[in-house]
């Protein structure tokens, strides 16, 4: 992986809620290092991990399959994942993929923290 | 489909590097802005390519980055207003009926990509190059008021219905 | 200027269209970027690159349409971190000595191009192209804290300033 | 030229100013297109003539022709032809062409009007 390829991402963790916010295009040369930070996060059993997508002007499959990855996870790990802040034009990717049913997809990181 | 008789107005060639993917989604959704689609179609159109070079990467050339990757583009203003983009590989040849998309009910990582592609484009046609490899050639055409050929125009959701002016 | 031992990254080619500069930009742009430059070094050899194609088609093909312009591309990332452009057309040969910028104190339209590709990129070279047509091969190299090699560095103006970091 | 090379450009004509603000990048494609809006403004001899350049995300030289070009008629005309709300990425060009000492160019709209 070449340093480009490091996606940034600030991490918040609140009382049984962390919170992940990736920086930048989520793309085949990224989503290793998503999956990376995602595998960290959840490897802390939070209740609640709260993905904020206000900076991800753009996702593709490779990156929605990370989130998938994640999902499952959760789900084993019996804890929520709650998508926030998405961008229209990753939102469609959801929808085209119809998977805006199969995760949480909130407005943004209040709603997100109250849910 | 019919074949294009006039050569392409750009050609673009990359190795089989996923950070080179930025760089052609950039040049793709710049020429279809130029067309006059919509910044949504210009995402989804660069997603459908983004998605076909996954693949070739992945599937076509193991995860290699050594292998050749070229892009045939026509931005094509009228008759009717469309872009064409022909992506041909240099690496392993397979049934073309075996590229397919998966039941998206069983929710799973991976496997969205060949729906994609099928779902953005209206023409999406797989085949071998004689001289070995694979080519793939898809066509979009630009949406008028009449034929609002968008993704989910089907399902009405309210992210796409936003594009359709 | 060492010659490249290694293929270029991307290749990309065009007609002699000015409705083709804006894609061609936005993948340089694009690799630019994730070689490290920031935004306004992206936006500074975007602009070489734009300036040396126009020139191509207003006096290498003198606005004709349907001249070809080849474009080589290397994203360096060490060795040490560069971009490294090489465009070559089909068109008229001129003697490389007559490319040249012109005096700036005399304010007129036009007579910038040369001079900006110069300020802005650290090597320019024009040679003859042994088939016929021009070859340009130009170089930037990624400004490290030490190596602040930005234009107009020296005159400390205020909005490039901002950039060395 | 194309429909597409046509920039979009919106003229408010005051008392004595006109007032022109293009809308997107201007290069070799919409360089005439940007010519003629700036033709069709001068030719009603406006004392001074503000280029609103914030909706300007870049511009190569031959938009900055096109610019010194109209200056050159501004002082036929005796007129006055100030730029404001320049991009930092277009003011760069303005400044590695010396051309930020030619041409006045101020922060923003009102203080163009004041000036
Ligand atoms: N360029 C290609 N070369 C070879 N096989 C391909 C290619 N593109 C797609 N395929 C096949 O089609 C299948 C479906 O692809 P896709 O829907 O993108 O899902 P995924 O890549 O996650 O498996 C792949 O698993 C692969 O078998
Ligand atoms: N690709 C080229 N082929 C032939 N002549 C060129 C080329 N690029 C530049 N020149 C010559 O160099 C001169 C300076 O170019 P430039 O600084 O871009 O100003 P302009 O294009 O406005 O004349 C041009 O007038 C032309 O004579």
């Amino acid at each position: 992986m070449n340093d480009t390829d490091q996606i940034e991402v600030t991490t918040e963790v609140l009382e049984g809620t962390t919170i992940i916010k990736p920086i930048g295009e989520i793309d085949l040369s990224r989503a290793p290092s998503l999956r990376h930070h995602l595998n960290e996060a959840q490897a802390a059993k939070p209740g609640t991990l709260v993905i904020d997508l206000a900076e991800v002007p753009y996702m593709d499959s490779s990156g929605v399959a990370t989130l998938v990855e994640a999902m499952q996870i959760a789900r084993r790990n019996k804890s929520r994942i709650i998508l926030c802040s998405m961008q229209e034009r990753v939102k469609s990717i959801f929808e085209i993929a119809r998977l805006d049913a199969v995760f949480t997809i909130v407005e943004n990181r209040e709603i997100a923290l109250e849910t | 489909m019919a074949e294009m008789s006039r050569p392409p107005d750009v050609k673009l060639e990359l190795f089989s590097q996923p950070r080179l993917l930025a760089g052609a989604r950039a040049l793709i959704s710049n020429i279809a802005q130029r067309i006059g689609f919509s910044e949504i179609f210009c995402g989804q159109i660069s997603l459908a390519i983004d998605e076909a070079l996954c693949n070739i990467i992945n599937h076509g050339y193991d995860k290699r980055t050594d292998g050749k990757i070229m892009l045939s583009i026509w931005a094509i203003e009228n008759e009717p207003p469309s872009l064409r983009i022909v992506i041909e590989d240099q690496a392993r040849q397979v049934d073309p009926a075996t590229i397919q998309s998966r039941n998206l009910e069983d929710v799973r990582p991976g496997g969205l990509g060949v729906y994609l592609i099928n779902e953005i484009m209206d023409e999406v046609k797989y085949e071998k190059r004689e001289g070995g490899g694979m080519r793939l050639t898809m066509v979009k055409l630009l949406p008028t008021r009449e034929n609002c050929g968008s993704v989910s125009a089907a399902n009405t959701s309210q992210g796409l219905g936003q594009t359709h002016e």
